[in-house]
């Protein structure tokens, strides 16, 4: 990490009041149980396509999410779970569309990697890398000729800032003043090749920022409130008129890319030292250790489990999804016909 | 009735378009103050300003994403991809994203789009710049595929198309551009999905799409000469596919013959033969015959690009020796 | 003979290419150390060493480009797109610059490159790493495409591709990596443009391409229960197409049934099929019937992938009910 | 022109001896009247496509190809004439492609944005902004591994900036160490649109340059001798293993974007600004000022233009093409055929 990284004394001195302090834990106790969850699922076989899990990412989509407004947009990758949820996309439906069932959120049409709740600001899950970056570069043109003061959140990987999408979404959006905020989640691995083995600048996206004009933005994305700091200032200036940031939060993945990965291409070590930076069990510490009561966050523990358990409930009560829908949603009328 | 050229058309229906719907915006590269690099948005810009018609990078990734993303989100833009064949450069978020995201969310989002572009050959640019890709559209499931051969056609289709709540591949010739027609006054709006009969004939039916519709016209001329009387059919929407029309011209003549400009394997008229080829079969009095460029990217000179695009002499003779 | 998986199929026909000439490298995304997202190149890294067997970024241009310019240059690179779906991220690589440069330059250069990607469904992937993309390079003039179903066909193929000296999109199919099967000792290597005819029958026949192969070998199997003998061709090879095998075939049979993991329109078989309307017409008995995927984008759920994808009963019931 | 433009005082510390400097200016003297006989026919209709000509931009072909090597690689754009007589392709040759005439470099397949003479080490002229990047640095690899010591060099312009390919192409170049010089030319303009008002950064090749951790480098495009000196620096350092360079060349065309755009769109005040930094007559001034000849320069001058006005000869003289020619060369067997 850089020199320039913010950790969470810049958050804590904007003050971050006690009650959006437990809100941001109980989305990232939320977002792991629900991911273990998933992985079990994944393991007994019920999930029956691919899935990419944020375990040890989970403090950036708290934290960003906790920074938007109910109207801003969201647009993710297959690497989208944590990012859905956090926006408030009802969990049986994300945990259904897992499973491939009716229930599912897209009724089981998209699957792990393409979740969506427009409902709830989520304009997609995309799988091809890069692609929605200038996708929600558009999002963010629509906010502002609009008029609404709306702001598109689009979060990648570190990865993705190697494509081709990444440069022109960033130069376009940089050009015509976007309101929109990148969010590179640098996990230091594509799926299994190390960042730095393909990538011409140590921090992928940080150091391509003054390339579109931007300043450069390094964040702990371990620490939900540092991630909420930056996350909240990058808004605000995208909300007023001040154009686009380009956010690059340092994260580990606990496990593997997707699937059954066991992540073994990762040197022991290095997992071993991410793992003592946990974004769960260190901010619960860091809770704990500023006063909250144990009670509270155990409490909110059980909870997140109790919802997961519920979710996970309902997900494998939802049937297959009928096989008319194959036919179905093509076009906006409803249906799949193209000839007369 | 007004004199329009094709390329008048296209300034003169987006301009219809916007100015009824303030939800419509065009963005492309030299669209605005230079009106367009063939001139089919001179215009624009000085009656719609700078905040709905704007020029971009080349980046052409960023000009589909960005108009998708608006699209998802309230706009109605259309987006110009120069010529053709440059939407291989943004070919994942047109065939992969644009095409997709409807079906994929469960039918979340609507992504009503319009990406017009430059298709074609006749200017001798030379294969990476004469691509006839209509093709390439039409194989996506997601996208509605749409190509003009008349300046009235091309208002008509394309305020069809900017009203349509799916996204739509707007083709226009570039060799047609200078063609000149009169255009109904006030407001004018066709309908996708329509092919349309431009000549009656009991022989044989000829199937042809933009800037080959003519040239089908002219050997139908020369053909009626030689006593066979051609149907001529213009295709105009590829996706969707008026079979009703094609198919049933066919049933009549018991022939079919394509005319088309793309090279040979895998064009529009393989559908359209094939189709043919399954629910005409008890009609059909003869081979199918699909009239293409040969399997080739297109040569620059022009001795060797007139050689190789489907001539009204070639469609003749291929006619004639087909009917034997 | 050693049993081979078709994804050790894979890493044993570049190994055998890459031993015997040290100018053919690999390239692509996670092909090195990590053997590859599907195990295909598990080994090549370990035995060619990483000058030979390089991890690229995420940059699927830049892929395609780095092996066009060496292929221009001297080497014959093999470039992996992790998933067919990809290539449209790549697509003016693919189509605009490799298929076009030997032309444009009147032949000065040859582009000696295989592009291999993992195509297909079965996977419950969904809409954006499921395609059957056979069709976008068939559609190209100057790109070769192969599509195997067997072991021993990737390796004789994926060797035949490498000593052409023209460029080869070489289509793997996800849901047969698994599929184990004998394959000869020694160096194989098969020849591009040949189809296989995999059983014989007088009264239909089956054109079938990569995982659809087994799907209408067994509903030959079922249609023989019920008297119809089916002549099942695996396509194989879609450019150069074997247009004598395959037709020669409907000449005997009268009748032509395509099965196509692709969605309905613009699917090879509509070339196949629009040949043999022409070329066959004497011949055919009935309708010509393409068997495919809706023309929709794959769904993810398991449920409804299967109900998409042809299937045995389908392919029987279609069979049935065209044969009357 | 920022602070870091390299100006011709480099060069000549450099000492480039007078028969170089002549052979600069003769290179300078034949690209610019071979540029205004295109125009002249185009405007007699005897070019029947497109063309784009380098004039007001000779220097840069010039002083690059100057400082390569005979087996060194050249990747130009439509914008091409001026590479590839730089590298000595025959200008009969390419006259005659620009005419569509069978004796073209191409036997008019090709047509003015494509000439290619693989002989001279000219490996194409891409029409589509941004795809030759790529494959430059595919032909630098394989001289890489090749061990030959080639350098490949690509041209393109300002507005190819803005495009995937130029990001990921500087990327892997730079991963790999790459032996290739990419040479923007940047002329302030894509066709008509400022590049200004499209572009995150005023220097839209140089100020990309630390995204890929490579050295900025902008020099005075219309000075032969700067951008000699750049060039020779950069391709000896590819040479040598030293990886890629990125070099942002200055300067503007003296007519339009192609074929007969008269280049209203710019400002009359720019126009005349530039025209007083014509790399022709500012060239031959200064060397005339140095102590040549005012006759060793005209004479250089009447070269050229016998030299055109042989090719424009012979290039009318030429046929067009036999329409055999459409079928044939797609494949290596010298035919088209796809099906047996
Ligand atoms: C264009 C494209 N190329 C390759 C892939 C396959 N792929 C899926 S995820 C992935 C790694 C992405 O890495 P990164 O951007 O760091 O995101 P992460 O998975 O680490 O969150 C790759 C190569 C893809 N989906 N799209
Ligand atoms: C991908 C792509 N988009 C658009 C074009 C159309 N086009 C041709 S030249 C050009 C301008 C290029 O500008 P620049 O890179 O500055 O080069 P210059 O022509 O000024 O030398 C454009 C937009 C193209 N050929 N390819
Ligand atoms: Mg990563
Ligand atoms: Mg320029």
């Amino acid at each position: 990490m850089t020199d320039t990284t913010i950790h969470a004394g810049a958050a804590a001195a904007e003050g971050l009041d006690r009650d959006s302090r437990l809100a941001l834990y109980r989305l990232v106790a939320e977002i792991r149980t629900f991911e273990k969850r998933a992985y079990d699922l994944f393991l007994q076989s019920l999930v029956k396509g691919t899935s990419h899990l944020s375990l040890g990412q989970e403090a950036i989509a708290a934290g960003v999410a906790l920074a938007m407004r109910p109207d801003d947009y969201t647009f993710c990758t297959y690497r989208g779970h944590a990012h859905t949820l956090a926006r408030g996309a009802p969990m049986a439906a994300v945990m259904a569309e897992l499973l491939g069932r009716e229930g599912g959120l897209l009724a089981g049409k998209g699957g792990s990697m393409h979740l969506t709740s427009v409902e709830h600001g989520v304009m997609g899950s995309y799988a091809i890398v890069g692609a929605h970056l200038p996708i929600a570069a558009g999002a963010a043109w629509s906010a502002q000729v609009r008029g609404t003061g709306q702001v598109a959140v689009c979060f990648f990987g570190d990865g993705t800032t190697n494509i081709g999408a990444f440069h022109e979404a960033l130069n376009l959006a940089a050009v015509w003043k976007l309101p929109v905020v990148f969010v590179c989640e640098n996990n230091l691995y594509m799926e299994y090749t190390p960042i730095g083995a393909v990538t011409a600048v140590p921090n992928p996206a940080a150091d391509r920022a003054s390339a579109y004009g931007l300043e450069p933005i390094v964040v702990d994305g371990n620490d939900p409130e540092a991630v909420w700091a930056v996350a909240r200032a990058a808004i605000a200036r995208a909300r007023e008129g001040g154009g686009p940031s380009l956010i690059e939060a340092k994260t580990y993945r606990h496990g593997g890319h997707s699937r059954a990965d066991p992540g073994k291409y990762r040197p022991d070590e290095e997992v071993r030292e991410w793992m003592t930076r946990d974004p769960l069990t260190t901010y619960r510490a860091r809770l704990a250790a500023e006063g909250v009561e144990e009670s509270t966050l155990s409490g909110i523990d059980a909870d997140a489990l109790a919802k997961v358990d519920l979710a996970t409930a309902q997900a494998k009560d939802s049937p297959p999804p009928p096989v008319a829908l194959v036919e179905r949603d093509v076009w906006s009328d409803g249906s799949a016909t193209w000839r007369n | 009735m007004a004199q329009l050229s094709y390329r008048e058309a296209v300034a003169a229906g987006i301009a219809q378009e916007m100015e009824r719907d303030p939800t419509v915006y065009l963005i492309g590269e030299d669209v605005g103050a230079a009106g367009g690099v063939f001139k089919a948005t001179v215009g624009l810009l000085e009656r719609f300003g700078p905040d709905r018609v704007r020029d971009t990078p080349i980046s052409e990734q960023a000009i589909i994403g960005a108009a998708m993303g608006a699209a998802m989100t309230g706009l109605r833009p259309i987006a110009e991809i120069m010529f053709s064949d440059f939407l291989a450069t943004c070919w994942d978020l047109v065939a992969n994203q644009v095409a997709k995201t409807r079906y994929m969310t469960g039918g979340q989002v609507s992504i009503p789009l319009v990406i017009r572009t430059a298709n074609g050959g006749g200017v001798r640019f030379g294969a990476q710049h004469s691509q006839s890709l209509e093709n390439w559209a039409m194989a996506v499931p997601g996208l509605k595929v749409v190509a003009p051969s008349t300046p009235a056609d091309v208002v008509g289709l394309l305020a069809a198309a900017v009203r349509d709540p799916d996204p739509v591949v707007f083709y226009e010739h570039k060799s047609l551009y200078a063609a000149k027609e009169e255009v109904p006054d006030g407001e004018h709006v066709d309908a996708l999905g329509t092919a349309r009969v431009l000549r009656q004939g009991d022989d044989l039916t000829i199937a042809a799409l933009a800037a080959m519709v003519p040239r089908a016209l002219d050997a139908a001329d020369r053909l009626a000469a030689h006593g066979v009387f051609a149907e001529v059919i213009d295709v105009r929407s590829l996706i969707p596919l008026d079979t009703r029309t094609i198919l049933g011209s066919v049933r009549k003549t018991g022939r079919l013959f394509t005319v088309e400009e793309n090279p040979r394997v895998l064009g529009w008229g393989a559908e359209v033969a094939s189709l043919a080829a399954e629910e005409c079969f008890d009609s059909l009095d003869g081979p199918i015959v699909r009239i293409t460029t040969p399997h080739v990217p297109l040569p620059a000179a022009d001795a060797l690009e007139d050689a190789a695009v489907p001539s009204v002499e070639r469609i003749v003779e291929t006619v004639v020796a087909g009917m034997g």
